[in-house]
């Protein structure tokens, strides 16, 4: 069984280095090579699932030692994983949700030469992300998150020919750069704190160490939030996931909805020992993650770009998650099953907003969608299973994990409870307002679109089956793994013996946040409805409110950057290039034409004419003279 | 009387000599200047021959007049060679080769 | 004579020693030198009664062999240990016989051996009416360019006099350094001198600019003689002896006293006067600032062959004579002359290597480099121990005949007007000829003080022995001066490889095998001293004993 | 005595340079194969050294001693402890790729120059021979007489490379570019000769204490350490500082350590690809390496005592060097001071005196080797097509050459260490190293990460990406001599990066050595430490 885990992250990685450097004699194949390896190790991810549930539910861990990475003194770097429940559960996440988006891509990618290559990515992306939460120490889960990252860049920069493309891939990249920045001085820290940074010895540890060394521990906690920060696009490093949106509609899906952006929240669950010793910590957690729900969400609401505003909905959902994580035991396990669900019905959503593109000739903007409900069912069959799911609908999977983390963070207890909670419901609210806008604008009302560019009319159909299949299968998930999880509280058992669990008391019990939700559902809904239903959408935006077209920018936060650390930066370059070539080699290059300009006057001595040789000589002898009696003087 | 004198003479005479060597243009007279400066050196030589009671100081001047006149064969050879290239003996119009 | 008769001096002559002692010669130690002299002779002879068709070869000969034989002489002297335990005065206390004094002469007599070639070679200037020619003057006394000097080179005339003077010069520097009382020292200088300013004169091209040079050196030489006789003097006055031995036993107070000394010796001005201008009259001759002045004009405006050898022939005499003033005469008086002998080599190193800087011509860049060099070795000589000693004799040995392979190189530039000098007239020479242009970057190199060549070991030799010494002030500024003296051979050498040929470039003139020989010499001596100088460290160290 | 194989591995390229120089004019391809046999042969000796280094061994293997020059204290000492086995293999592994790369750079030009006897290709490959004999040498010395022998005559042949061969196509025009060229080569020149000299004083001053305490002057590292340990020898503490400066300044400039770097831009600017690559990836590792085995053996007193600043300037390095790397225009500059950078660790880990940080500096100094000859000689290959250094001048190659893009990137991301390959662990190793002891500095060498990422992507963005610029529409892709350069290269930058314990379990012994000598241990966890 060890081996297996192994090979779970093997085959996508043999499927990477095959497909880049196979070369064109591959690329009839090399689509089918990646979707076979990508499903080979979801095989492998169930028969360890099954192998894990044969045992009791102490025992499940798993690990392996394969070799030592990186031994320096005292520093001791092992390739070596460890797969418990959580584990599991992003395992079966990520090759399942995996597979089905390969099966996409090969009809979504069928029209585009490079697909070998796109395939190889995709396999290069399941391999880091498994390796990532397969791993039993901070140092390879580093690995693996550098990875992802990677493999991130080359996807959103998938179509390089598009600047746009190639700067949205270089600022993801640069900015989960600064998250890293994060997870390594964590890791430092671990280092010289604990001697070590495997989960086996530091998490044990930071719990008795917790008096001792609290001001480190609650240092590494920030660090690690740092990182989390990057790679799931909390505030303040959220900016990159909009543009992400560059990369082809598959990999939004795959990478900045289900599976990639969720690290985040995976690392804190997974260091779970560690927050719950720094208090501090924590609070900065579930701030963050409050913060970037509504953050997010409002952003949902002004982008006309459907996968815009579908990504600005994931930010927020990982918000909740975030939150529902920072809020210790009595969260983590409803992050994580928020987590899968929305891996679904996320993953649902964006694969039809990808066949609605597929069909309307990649037109994103949702002003030129409309009545698209009849022209391809099954998407909206889906797509809309997929919204009343990430809205709460109840029933669906959506509602329950959103739900428990609401009411988790009630439970939270005190002011921080209310203000978490208010947040919670707030957010579901706009979430409720702003897909119900996606849904309208895409599939109701009349049609809007316009002959593109070249002028070729948009008539749109549904997509061909490898595409719909796995959007099917994603809205059984979206409608009933919520469910499924939550009966007698499957999910929680399961999860328990990982990140521990603890029922909060809260001030509130259970069926009113239930109904509070089912209220500002219902207005969100309504809101709405009443904005984009009942009167046509202008094919053109109006200009808005101040808020609008601040969210329509990300609420300026991009602006900010751009002028403070992009052209603060070209400026701190260019002065500092100008520093060293004046500067500092001036210096160097001064020396040497001083040197050049004594030697010119002193040459002038030499005037050629004997008779001031001759003074010369004379000087020279009185002051020997000179000197010689000077120094018996002296 | 001292021969103090006689020596101070001597440094008289030599510093002549170097005076003439700086100021005078024409090489002879430069040269003839030299030729002072070298017999300030016998007057001394002398003075303290007789005053130390040996013979060397007044050996030695013999041996300086020889090769005074010994340079003074090469120098005009010299001086007079390059004067009637140039037709001129003054140093001063001497000086293709500075800096 | 009593106390009494010295204030009445006029009354009681002097006591006459009834005769001479008659002097006796060791004519065996003195061999080298009366060879040499003999030599000489002989080719003055031969000037004045062979035909003119013969003489080259004739002179050639007798100075080749004059010098082998010497030079063979010192060797036999050195193997029966002259130069360490029979070490002796010779010659009536005229003349040492002691390591330093062998060491120095059979580098000279080697430096004048390869001297010859260069002065021999007849390849490198076109022909004149078929007359293979050499760099000298076809008569030295016709005005340039008259009718008179036509019809001289018509007829084929060369000046092969050259060869007697540069014997005559060579004798009077063997024994420069081995003198051993002022007087000696001063009539060697003017033996080797005279011949000099004559053979600056003689150059076939730029007669002028040769002739310029001649007088410039001869008013300048016999005014530094002038002051060296002065100081002479003075030092005769304080010490009442001209002998090395005399007067240092005077100044140790060892001598014994009588009242004449008595009241002179009361005198020190007359002493430190004395040293300080019998010094500068050294320091002339090896080019040391301030006294460097005549170095660039002279080696500029001079034959080059006869640069070559007074370039590297004239420091090493010098030298040696300073060596021996400064560790035989004046021992006693370290405290007074080091400081002022800091001062001077500090500002040689530094001015010779900043106004070398920004020199236009290669004559003028080596001879202000040697200026820098005069300032490395000074170093040494003021580490007054026995180290110093054999670190500059070493010096001296590499540093010669870098120098006469440098200039060698030099002579072989030429273009219509003779040796092309100017530096912009050497850009992309390696591109022309890249052997020569290698060997000249091999001399640079050397100069420059880069490891393993002889260059190198001869510095690493003086700064180790100056900061043995104490005086690693000293080592610091030659080595700085040393870096701003990189720059300069750093140009030249990009000059010749990193810079395209110009299309009317110089010529490479092919040598005879005459000045092939010299040069090749010269690149051998550099590589083998700064591989595997061992040898001649440890015959340096051997021959580092003064005799007194 | 047994077989010198030290003496031998630096004398097959030194013999290889002879034999090459002196193939006819007209045989040029038979001098470029006989060079490049040479340097494999080269090759097959430096494995043989490694296989034969035996970690659990002395500290100093494979010796050899003779005597050289006695008057100077000279001797002819070579001996490898694991550090210097490992970078005497990296010179010898780089060699052949540096010739390859090089294969038809020195080719020359028929029209420039009439004159038979001109040969620079022989010239140019003879250099690259003695340069490595040279530096396999500098590595070997266990003598500090003799090693700076070598330091200081490695000059002269890398200065012929710089001025001598030049990029083909130069935008300012062949004399500007001769003009620039050589200004560059004797900016090199000049900078390293002054530290030598500076050296060379400090060298002679070594020899004078030696000479007073010990009797007879020594450079021997062996006897002065061990003479050293039984108190024969005690270097007072303010000579020793001054030794210790005049010996660093001369490798801070070799490194080249800010603000001394100025000069390794123009070199690696002016000169080719190749070149550039044998400038940062072999001499300057020189420097970096006599840090570790003379500042720190010889000096340890006076190491500490200046470590506070020097880690300083190495962190300034490192960021400084990094920022400037994001403003240049011309792709080699920016190489070059992202190497600014680079070295910034490596002296960082040095000085940092933990295991971590000095086996992570000798990690470092073999992964950013072989990642700077990657990217280095890729981008060599694209400005030879596009007969332009200027990231203007570029944009979508990969959409045109697709291997070529591939491998730049690749390249790239070794750059900025990205793990899975090579150059991130020793980064990390460095970092870690530091901030175990000075946790404020790591900190701030951490941003560096950030940097790197940033001028690595904008540079691959500027001239990969994008629509296909004018001239790049008809580049060719990478040819078969080209890609036997790259290929290996990077299957090492994985290999390495993943697997990098045959190279640390060398190395580690050595570091445990010379952080002895200094007196220093690794800190130990803050928690053990409580207990």
């Amino acid at each position: 069984m060890e081996t297996l885990i192994g090979l779970l992250v093997a085959a996508p990685l043999l499927g990477a280095g095959v497909l880049l450097t196979g070369g064109k004699r591959l690329d009839r194949v090399g689509h089918w090579i990646g979707t076979l390896l990508a499903l080979l190790s979801f095989v492998f991810g169930v028969v360890l699932f099954a192998d894990m549930l044969g045992k009791d539910a102490d025992a499940r861990t798993l690990t392996s030692h394969l070799f030592t990475w990186v031994p320096v003194g005292g520093f001791q770097a092992d390739v070596g994983f460890q797969l418990d429940q959580l584990s599991m559960t992003f395992v079966l996440l990520i090759t399942g949700v995996g597979t089905l988006i390969h099966i996409y891509s090969i009809g979504y990618m069928a029209h585009d030469e490079r697909r070998r290559r796109f395939f190889g990515y995709l396999n290069l992306f399941l391999a880091a992300m498994l390796l990532l939460v397969v791993a039993d120490n901070y140092f390879l889960l580093y690995a693996g998150w550098e990875g992802v990252g990677l493999a991130s860049y080359l996807l959103i920069g998938f179509w390089q020919h598009k600047p746009s493309a190639a700067t949205a891939a270089k600022k993801a990249f640069i900015v989960n750069r600064v998250g890293d920045i994060g997870l390594s001085v964590a890791i430092m820290l671990m280092f010289t704190t604990f001697g070590s940074f495997a989960f086996n010895q530091v998490l044990p540890q930071a719990q008795q160490a917790s008096t001792t060394q609290h001001a480190t521990i609650t240092g590494i906690g920030f660090m690690l939030l740092l990182a989390a920060c990057g790679k799931s696009a909390q505030v303040p490093l959220q900016s990159w996931l909009g543009d992400a949106m560059e990369g082809p509609t598959p990999v939004s899906a795959l990478i900045h909805a289900a599976t990639m952006v969720t690290a985040g929240v995976y690392l804190i669950t997974r260091s779970g020992a560690i927050f719950n010793a720094a208090p501090d910590a924590q609070t900065a957690v579930v701030t963050v993650g409050a913060v970037t729900l509504l953050f997010g969400a409002i952003v949902g609401c002004a982008k006309d770009d459907i996968k815009k505003a579908l990504a600005g909905s994931t930010m927020s959902q990982i918000g909740y998650m975030i939150m529902a994580a920072g809020l210790g035991p009595i969260g983590y396990v409803f992050a994580i099953m928020h987590l899968v669900t929305h891996g679904f019905f996320k993953a649902g959503l964006f694969l039809g907003a990808g066949s609605v593109m597929h069909g309307m000739n990649d037109e994103v903007d949702m002003r030129r969608y409309g009545g698209l409900r009849k022209y391809m069912p099954i998407t909206f069959v889906t797509f809309g299973l997929g919204y009343l799911a990430i809205i709460g609908f109840p029933g669906l999977s959506g509602f329950f994990s959103k739900d428990k983390i609401i009411e988790a963070a009630f439970a939270k207890g005190g002011t921080e409870g209310w203000i978490l909670g208010g947040a919670g419901l707030l957010g579901a609210a706009i979430t409720a307002f702003y897909m119900t806008r996606v849904m309208l604008m895409t599939f109701f009302g009349e049609k809007r679109w316009v002959p593109d560019a070249e002028g070729h009319e948009p008539h749109p159909h549904e997509s061909p089956s490898s595409m719909t299949i796995p959007m099917i299968i994603l809205a059984f998930g979206s409608v009933f793994a919520g469910a499924f999880f939550s009966l007698n509280s499957r999910f929680v058992h399961w999860l328990e013996p990982v990140t521990g669990h603890s029922e909060g008391d809260s001030p509130v019990s259970a069926g009113t946040v239930t109904a509070a939700t089912m209220a500002v559902l219902v207005v969100g809904v309504g809101i709405a409805w009443l904005m984009y239903g009942r009167r046509p959408v202008p094919s053109l935006a109006p200009r808005g409110s101040l808020l609008t077209r601040a969210a329509r920018r990300d609420l300026l936060q991009d602006d900010f950057n751009h002028v403070v650390l992009v052209r603060g930066g070209e400026h701190l370059t260019r002065s500092l290039v100008y520093l060293d070539h004046s500067l500092v080699d001036g210096v160097v290059n001064g020396t040497a034409a001083s040197v050049g300009g004594l030697s010119g006057r002193l040459r002038r001595l030499q005037n050629g004419y004997v008779r001031s040789y001759a003074v010369s000589m004379l000087g020279g002898t009185a002051v020997l003279v000179a000197a010689t009696l000077l120094m018996r003087a002296v | 009387m001292n021969p103090a004198n006689y020596l101070y003479l001597s440094a008289l005479l030599f510093t002549i000599g170097a005076a003439g060597v700086l100021i005078r243009r024409n090489a002879i007279v430069v040269f003839m200047c030299v030729e002072l400066m070298l017999n300030a050196c016998n007057l001394a030589f002398v003075t303290f021959s007789r005053l130390h009671g040996n013979l060397d100081g007044q050996v030695i001047a013999f041996f300086t007049m020889v090769v005074a006149a010994a340079e003074v064969v090469v120098g005009l050879a010299i001086i007079v060679s390059i004067f009637r290239s140039r037709h001129s003996a003054s140093v001063d119009d001497a000086n293709l080769m500075k800096l | 004579m009593s106390a009494s008769s010295v204030h009445s001096l006029w009354t009681t002559a002097a006591p006459v020693a009834d005769k001479f002692p008659t002097p006796h010669i060791e004519y065996a130690q003195l061999s080298p030198v009366l060879i040499v002299f003999a030599a000489a002779a002989l080719g003055v002879l031969v000037e004045a009664f062979l035909p003119r068709r013969s003489r080259y070869t004739a002179q050639v000969g007798v100075a080749a062999v004059g010098l082998a034989a010497a030079f063979a002489a010192i060797v036999a002297l050195a193997d029966k240990g002259y130069g360490t335990t029979k070490a002796h005065i010779a010659a009536m206390g005229a003349v040492a016989v002691d390591g330093p004094a062998l060491f120095l002469q059979g580098t000279i007599l080697l430096v004048g051996f390869v001297a010859i070639f260069t002065f021999a070679e007849r390849r490198l200037d076109q022909r004149a009416h078929g007359n293979r020619v050499d760099s000298f003057a076809a008569q030295g006394s016709a005005v340039p360019g008259s009718d008179q000097e036509k019809a001289a080179v018509r007829a084929g005339f060369t000046s092969t006099e050259v060869f007697p003077l540069l014997m005559f010069a060579v004798g009077g520097m063997l024994v420069f350094p081995a003198a051993n009382d002022l007087l000696t020292l001063f009539v060697a200088l003017e033996v080797f001198s005279l011949p000099l300013y004559i053979l600056c004169a003689l150059a076939r091209r730029n007669r002028l600019m040769s002739q310029e040079a001649a007088v410039k050196y001869f008013l300048l030489g016999a005014f530094s003689s002038a002051f060296l006789l002065f100081g002479i003097a003075l030092l005769y006055g304080y010490a009442g002896t001209v002998s090395y031995s005399g007067i240092s036993a005077v100044i140790d107070g060892t001598a014994p006293m009588n009242p004449a000394l008595a009241s002179t010796t009361g005198n020190d001005a007359l002493l430190l006067i004395g040293l300080a201008m019998v010094t500068m009259g050294l320091l002339f001759k090896v080019g040391a600032v301030p006294f460097h002045m005549w170095t660039p004009d002279v080696y500029q405006g001079a034959p080059t062959p006869v640069t070559g050898f007074m370039a590297s022939a004239t420091k090493v005499a010098a030298f040696g004579a300073l060596l021996r003033l400064l560790y035989v005469v004046l021992p006693g008086m370290r405290w007074d002359w080091r400081p002022v002998m800091w001062g001077v080599a500090i500002i040689t190193m530094l001015a010779g290597a900043v106004i070398a800087v920004t020199q236009t011509d290669v004559k003028r860049l080596l001879a202000y480099s040697s200026i820098a060099h005069a300032g490395f070795i000074l170093a040494g000589v003021i580490a007054t121990t026995p180290d110093g000693i054999s670190s500059v004799l070493f010096y001296l040995a590499a540093y010669s005949f870098v120098t006469l392979g440098a200039f060698a190189v030099v002579t072989l530039v030429r273009d219509a007007g003779g040796e092309a000098t100017h530096l912009s007239r050497w850009a992309g020479l390696g591109r022309r000829s890249p052997l020569v242009a290698a060997v000249f970057a091999v001399f640079l190199l050397a100069f420059a003080g880069i490891p393993l060549t002889s260059g190198f070991a001869g510095k690493f030799a003086v700064f180790k022995a100056a900061a043995g010494g104490g005086a690693m002030p000293l080592v610091i500024v030659g080595v700085i001066s040393s870096a701003i003296a990189a720059f300069f051979y750093i140009r030249v050498i990009v000059l010749m490889f990193f810079s395209e040929p110009k299309a009317d470039g110089p010529t490479v003139a092919v040598p005879s095998v005459m000045t092939s020989t010299a040069i090749a010499v010269g690149v051998a001596v550099t590589l083998v001293l700064g591989l595997a100088p061992q040898y001649f460290l440890d015959l340096a160290d051997k021959a580092g004993v003064f005799v007194r | 005595m047994s077989f010198p194989l030290l003496t031998v591995t630096a004398a097959v390229p030194a013999v290889g340079a002879v034999v090459t120089a002196a193939v006819p004019a007209a045989q040029r391809t038979a001098a470029k194969y006989t060079a490049l046999l040479f340097s494999l042969a080269t090759l097959v000796l430096a494995a043989v050294v490694l296989v034969r280094f035996d970690p659990g061994g002395n500290r100093y293997q494979l010796t050899e001693s003779h005597a050289w020059i006695k008057d100077f204290g000279l001797r002819y000492e070579l001996g490898v402890d694991g550090i210097a086995a490992v970078m005497v293999a990296l010179t010898a592994l780089l060699i052949p790729f540096v010739m390859l790369a090089g294969w038809h750079d020195a080719d020359p030009l028929e029209d420039v120059n009439p004159n038979r006897r001109w040969r620079p290709t022989q010239g140019f490959f003879a250099l690259i021979l003695l340069v490595e004999a040279m530096v396999v040498l500098s590595f070997e010395a266990t003598d500090v007489f003799l090693f700076y022998i070598f330091f200081e005559a490695m000059l002269i042949p890398v200065y012929f490379l710089i001025g001598g061969f030049g990029d083909r196509a130069h935008a300012a025009g062949e004399e500007e570019a001769a003009r620039q060229r050589s200004y560059a080569a004797v900016k090199f020149l000049l900078y390293n000769l002054a530290g030598g000299l500076i050296m060379l004083a400090a060298v002679i001053g070594l020899y004078t204490v030696t000479a007073h305490q010990l009797g007879t002057g020594t450079f021997s590292l062996q006897e002065i350490l061990s003479a050293r340990a039984s108190g024969k020898l005690h270097i007072e503490t303010s000579t020793e500082r001054w030794l210790f400066l005049g010996f660093f300044f001369a490798f801070a400039v070799k490194a080249p350590l800010w603000p001394l770097h100025t000069w390794l831009p123009n070199a690696m600017g002016e000169s080719t690809a190749p070149v550039a690559v044998l400038i940062t990836a072999v001499v300057d590792k020189v420097g970096t390496f006599a840090m570790l085995r003379f500042c720190l053996q010889l000096f340890p007193e006076a190491s500490k005592w200046a470590t506070p600043v020097i880690l300083v300037l190495a962190v300034i390095s490192i960021i400084y060097g990094a920022l400037l790397a994001v403003g240049q225009r011309d792709i080699k500059r920016l190489i070059a001071y992202a190497s600014v950078s680079h070295f910034g660790f490596i002296i960082l880990g040095i000085f940092a005196m933990t295991s971590q940080g000095q086996s992570g500096a000798t990690l470092y100094m073999v992964n950013h080797g072989i990642s700077t000859a990657a990217l280095l000689l890729v981008a060599g290959f694209l400005i030879t097509r596009r007969g332009s250094r200027l990231i203007a001048d570029f944009g979508g190659v990969q959409k045109v050459a697709p291997v070529l893009a591939g491998t730049f990137l690749i390249g790239g991301l070794a750059t900025l260490s990205l793990p899975g390959l090579a150059p991130f662990v020793s980064e990390f190793l460095v970092l870690v190293g530091t901030f175990s002891r000075y946790p404020v500095l790591g900190i701030i060498a951490t941003l560096g990460i950030v940097l790197a990422a940033l001028y690595v992507l904008v540079l691959y963005q500027r001239t990969m990406t994008g629509p296909v610029k004018a001239g790049i529409e008809g580049m060719s892709d990478l040819k078969a001599r080209e890609l036997l350069v790259v290929t290996p290269l990077i299957a090492l930058l994985l290999f390495l990066g993943v697997y990098p314990k045959p190279v640390t379990d060398i190395v580690n012994p050595s570091v445990n050595h010379t952080l002895s000598d200094v007196h220093k241990t690794d800190p130990k966890p803050a928690l053990e430490a409580k207990k």
